[in-house]
């Protein structure tokens, strides 16, 4: 197996109507590594991911995974290893019971019928929605889609996850579960989010574009703690890094802090959070 | 305008069937290998608008009568005439699983009469015609409109056919055809504009639409050989029919002939029955009805021996008619209630 | 707006009735497809004088209905709505046909015999192919599809064709409320926005569809539809299959309210 | 005018397919007032905003908007003094520009086209998205819709202004835009959201729907560091509220705070915000 899972090369892409979504693109992913990208609101996230999966292809450039190259006739191949959460829920579910929904993708590995039902039961599980099994996904709640479309995912185990917006719809106990979840699974991740504090909380590394470019890469707190950076690109120092205006601490601590923290359960490091102060003055 | 069931007799259901599974096992042959990942879906979607417009009733100024459009011309240009004929089919199989309209015996019919002469008539010969200089909004609008003027007659023409010959109505021919061609001459002129419309609006916000579909399929090019196949097919079919009618239902073909005085369509039609006649009893698959009127079946079969004796049926038969009549359906709706009651009193023992 | 609400809600009550799981609804999707067209064959077969002999083909749609515990609310709606074209057209019957024919002292026309046959035959159709959808499910039934080998692709375009409905209605629902909401004071659509608001609705669906066919791409899907829940056809589907085609072979050549009807009357006289 | 804008008696809703989404909800909402409506996901926030609305009609109960009570004969009256953003942005757009689209309700107004065109420069500045007038709504990215969908309620002018978690899918600097606003307007507001900080810095007042009940009702920030009944009710504790493990500070410094940062505009409050020790074990 390689080193680099995910390898993206001078990345362009144009939308029909003629509009420049990405332009010159180029990162790369290791296994096992989560990233978080991160921009304002038409940066060009999505289509970034889009062209990560296959749904759309670049005009220019390449998309490797595992030194494949992302085509038309890899693409069967690839996608086995890949999952992708959309940022529309509403695009992902399409049967019309929420369990079918979740055993769609496992039916298509040919799985037993048994097994199916295993990875789906698992799923549901995982993102708590087991009580909406039985019913037809487009009567649930908004949260409750997002919820679904999520387990719809997990259900086919994919080696790299992909998620757009995972944690908006959500309530603050599914985020919390879904954030210790991200944290308890060795896949590749990659995650967007405008809710910077899933990325602190997720991600070990954060790419931020803007208007179509990378302008920013490195490891997420120093990224999400500077703050002309940030406000440069539309963003905000996320709450959890914000310092408070009565006590402080070291940055050091606070990077130890919050590594440590990704690797918690539910609800510790909200506790431990740390508070600095005068780092910024806004 | 879908042909019902019940106004189909299985024969004239069972070709009509027969002659759209040949066009559509055509279409699938001509579709396969140059179906995309972008053209699945599109075709779902452009069948699902059809359907939504098929469900909206609009009246129809001045009969009294309301009408739907057919939307297999939209079908054709946006999706090609082989791939719009199988969404057409698509759409059709789920408004006569869904909506009982239709149904499944009449969907052949229905696929032939809203999809053949549409994908596989006007869309060659007329829009094909209009655009072959290329896609303009003014040749769109003509060749559109036009060809869905004439798809729809083509169709509603084909229905009232298969409606006589299948026998169960009364309705006599010219006068069918007098009610149902202009009824559809305006509703064509109400969907041709509309899809007029439509083909114009996806041309402008997205023309790669329209350039694939009509630049994927050589049928604008090559075109005579094949539409005169297509319409050998449709005249095939239609002529058979006609024989069928002829043969199978000689009192109302008379009957109607008197009522509308000796039209020349009819007469031709009991001509075109003697020279098929022999074919018939060949293609024949369900002998026991349909033709019975041939002298030799008379004696066959009680129900047989009912219809045709009814008008001189006898006071005893109609009185043991209908108090059996009744004490079927009570003993159907019995069977109902008792199933139901046992499954209750299931539900409450094992709660 | 409402109409469109409610047909949506219409047409998913299909999908919630085939759900359930009552004996019926495990039978065989082939099975019951089968059993389904020999039916409509058998009862459309009669002629057109005849009205007796077609009762006994309401158990059929009773028996279903009772058994698969489908309400009959819904089926009954659906017959209905099918009606008018029928309807329409068997309204001639009387019309054209103004013979008379006499039995015990009452005058009847045959125009309206037809035209009863007619309504018969159509009621006791659409209920059967409601029910077969009812009592299967789109899925299962293209899996039946399946097994009879019809290609692939038109199975697929069935079944994407049936899901983008909801999709489009869904989007027709939700633009016109949001029309509504900003346009409070009217009633319906302003037909100066028609164009825009097809043609909106046109593209917006095409990229919804796409989207849903992408993710649908993205979990591995390849054209074949793996429903999951589908047994090998058993003993008991082929029982059903027969048993049913007996009775309709039965009924269909005897008839069987007359053989009662008579037999009740020589015993009363 | 009436005291009380809105009230709301006994409402009782089910789905057509007999779930039971609203119990027996009352509540009233004075002139002026901001309310937040939270509640886990699926606990039916967003078919209460929709009955609100008249979008949907209560099985039992009423709606009351300035004393007349919404039915399908008061509705167009009743409308035109309400807006509401939908929780998915697409639903709410359906022109083919974002400027047609902002311009829709104000041209159904019959204005003169010279206000109406005020209005939707106006309305487009405020969100932010002045460079979007000219591109088609749905060729938008999530937020970018987001913010339309917003503008094209704002360019109405309501009096009462009904959000379904408007700042999901913005970047922090439109939510942050978003929220300073509203904390302008004057209007009844009614807002749903998952992201509780919002909340905290737009509403005076909350209630809490669980399962379709109202199960708490009070001042945001009692209701929002009442742990008990959050954890309860499947939701969390805003960081923003949430005490840091370091320094520490009083409950009614805080409230006080609180109070004072809902008038404030654009990232004030973020620098004040306090810390409070231990309120809560977690
Ligand atoms: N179908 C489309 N056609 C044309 N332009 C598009 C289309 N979809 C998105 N865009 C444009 O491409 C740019 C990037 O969009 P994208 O959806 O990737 O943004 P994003 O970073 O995900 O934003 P958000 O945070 O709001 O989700 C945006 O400016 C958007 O307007
Ligand atoms: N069309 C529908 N038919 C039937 N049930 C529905 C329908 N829409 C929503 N529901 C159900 O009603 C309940 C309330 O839904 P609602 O959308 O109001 O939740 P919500 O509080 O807005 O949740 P979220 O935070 O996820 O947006 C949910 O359990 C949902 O599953
Ligand atoms: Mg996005
Ligand atoms: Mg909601």
């Amino acid at each position: 197996m390689s080193y680099h899972m995910l390898e993206v090369r001078e990345l362009n892409f144009d939308y029909p109507d003629g509009y420049e979504a990405i332009k010159n693109i180029s990162f790369t992913i290791r296994r096992g590594e989560s990233v978080g990208i991160i921009g304002a609101n038409g940066a060009g996230k999505s289509t970034l991911l889009m062209l990560l999966m296959g749904v759309l292809f670049p005009k220019n450039g390449q998309v490797l995974v595992d030194e494949v190259a992302v085509s038309k006739k890899t693409l069967p191949m690839i996608r086995q290893q890949m999952g992708m959460v959309f940022q529309d829920p509403d695009d992902q579910l399409f049967m019309t019971t929420v369990y079918d929904d979740v055993a769609f993708g496992p039916r298509n590995y040919l799985l037993s019928e048994q097994e199916v039902n295993q990875r789906v039961t698992k799923a549901l599980e995982l993102v708590g929605i087991s009580h909406l099994k039985d019913r037809a996904p487009f009567r649930l709640s908004g949260g409750e889609k997002r919820a679904a479309a999520i387990a719809s995912v997990l259900s086919m185990e994919p080696d790299i996850l992909i998620m757009d917006e995972p944690t908006s719809a959500l309530d603050p106990k599914s985020r919390r579960r879904l954030i210790s979840l991200l944290n308890s699974f060795e896949h590749t991740k990659i995650i967007t989010s405008h809710d910077l504090d899933t990325i602190v909380e997720t991600c070990s590394r954060t790419i931020v574009i803007k208007a179509g470019e990378i302008v920013a890469e490195g490891k997420t707190v120093e990224i999400l703690t500077n703050e002309e950076l940030l406000d440069h690109c539309g963003l905000e120092m996320p709450l959890s890094l914000q310092n408070c205006s009565i006590c402080g601490s070291e940055k050091d601590f606070f990077t130890e802090k919050t590594k440590y923290s990704t690797t918690n359960t539910y609800g510790i490091q909200t506790i431990e959070r740390d508070c600095r102060v005068s780092l910024v003055e806004n | 305008m879908h042909m019902a069931d019940a106004l189909l007799s299985p024969v004239v259901g069972g070709s009509m069937l027969a002659a759209s599974v040949v066009v559509a096992a055509y279409s699938i042959k001509k579709t396969q290998n140059e179906l995309d990942e972008k053209k699945i879906p599109l075709m779902g979607v452009i069948g699902a608008f059809v359907f939504a417009a098929q469900m909206i009733n609009f009246a129809i100024p001045g009969t009294g009568s309301s009408g739907h459009i057919g939307g297999g011309m939209l079908l054709a240009i946006l999706l090609g005439p082989y791939a719009g004929f199988l969404t057409m089919a698509s759409i059709l199989m789920i408004q006569a699983l869904f909506f009982g309209d239709g149904g499944l015996l009449a969907y052949g019919s229905n696929v032939f009469n809203l999809g053949f002469f549409t994908c596989f008539v006007a869309y060659p010969l007329i829009y094909k015609w209009f655009t072959r200089k290329g896609i303009s909004p003014k040749r769109i609008f003509w060749g559109t409109l036009i060809s869905v003027v004439i798809g729809l007659q083509l169709g509603a023409f084909s229905l009232v056919l298969e409606t006589l010959l299948s026998g169960k109505t009364e309705l006599p021919f010219v006068t069918f055809l007098l009610l149902m061609q202009p009824i559809h001459l305006v509703i064509g002129i109400v969907e041709g504009l509309i899809t007029a419309g439509v083909v114009a609006f996806v041309w402008r916000e997205r023309p790669e639409i329209l350039e694939k579909t009509s630049a994927g399929l050589p049928l604008g090019k090559v075109s005579m050989k094949k539409v005169l196949t297509g319409l050998s097919i449709a005249v095939v079919v239609i002529g058979g029919g006609l024989s069928w009618f002829a043969s199978t239902d000689p009192d109302g073909l008379e009957w109607s002939v008197e009522k509308t005085g000796g039209t020349t369509e009819l007469e031709a039609s009991s001509s075109i029955h003697n020279v098929l006649a022999d074919i018939q009893s060949k293609i024949t698959f369900l002998p026991d009805y349909g033709f019975k009127t041939s002298e030799s079946d008379n004696e066959v079969k009680a129900t047989a021996q009912i219809e045709e004796v009814w008008p001189a049926v006898n006071t005893g038969t109609s009185v043991s008619g209908i108090v059996g009549g009744a004490l079927t359906l009570v003993l159907a709706g019995l069977t109902g209630l008792i199933i139901s009651l046992s499954k209750k009193r299931k539900e409450k023992a094992t709660l | 707006m409402s109409n469109i609400k409610s047909s949506l809600y219409n047409l998913r009550v299909l999908d919630d009735l085939a759900r359930k799981e009552t004996s019926i609804h495990l039978v065989h999707p082939l099975t019951k497809l089968l059993t389904t067209v020999v039916f409509l064959t058998v009862v459309l077969s009669f002629g057109r004088y005849e009205i007796v002999g077609l009762l006994p083909f309401f158990f059929y749609p009773i028996v279903i209905i009772t058994v698969a515990e489908i309400p009959l609310g819904p089926i009954l709606k659906r017959v209905l709505l099918a009606m008018p074209f029928i309807i329409g057209i068997g309204i001639f019957n009387p019309v054209f046909d103004q013979q008379t024919m006499s039995a015990f002292g009452l005058i009847f026309s045959k125009g309206w015999v037809t035209f009863l046959s007619i309504l018969i035959k159509s009621c006791v159709c659409v209920g059967a192919s409601l029910l077969l959808i009812a009592t299967t499910g789109m899925d299962s039934l293209a899996a039946a599809l399946r097994m009879l080998k019809v290609p692939k692709i038109f199975v697929l375009q069935l079944l994407l064709t049936y899901r983008y409905i909801y999709v489009l209605i869904e989007e027709i629902s939700h633009m016109m409320l949001a029309y509504s909401l900003r346009a409070p004071r009217q009633r319906g659509i302003h037909p100066r926005v028609w164009g825009s608001f097809v043609g909106q609705l046109i593209l917006r669906t095409f990229d919804r569809a796409q989207r849903i066919y992408d993710s649908m791409a993205l979990r591995n899907f390849n054209g074949e539809y793996h429903t999951g829940k589908i047994d090998k056809n058993c003993w008991k589907d082929m029982v059903y299959l027969f048993g049913w085609c007996l009775f309709f072979i039965i009924a269909r050549t005897n008839n069987l309210p007359m053989l009662i009807g008579s037999f009740i009357t020589k015993v009363v006289n």
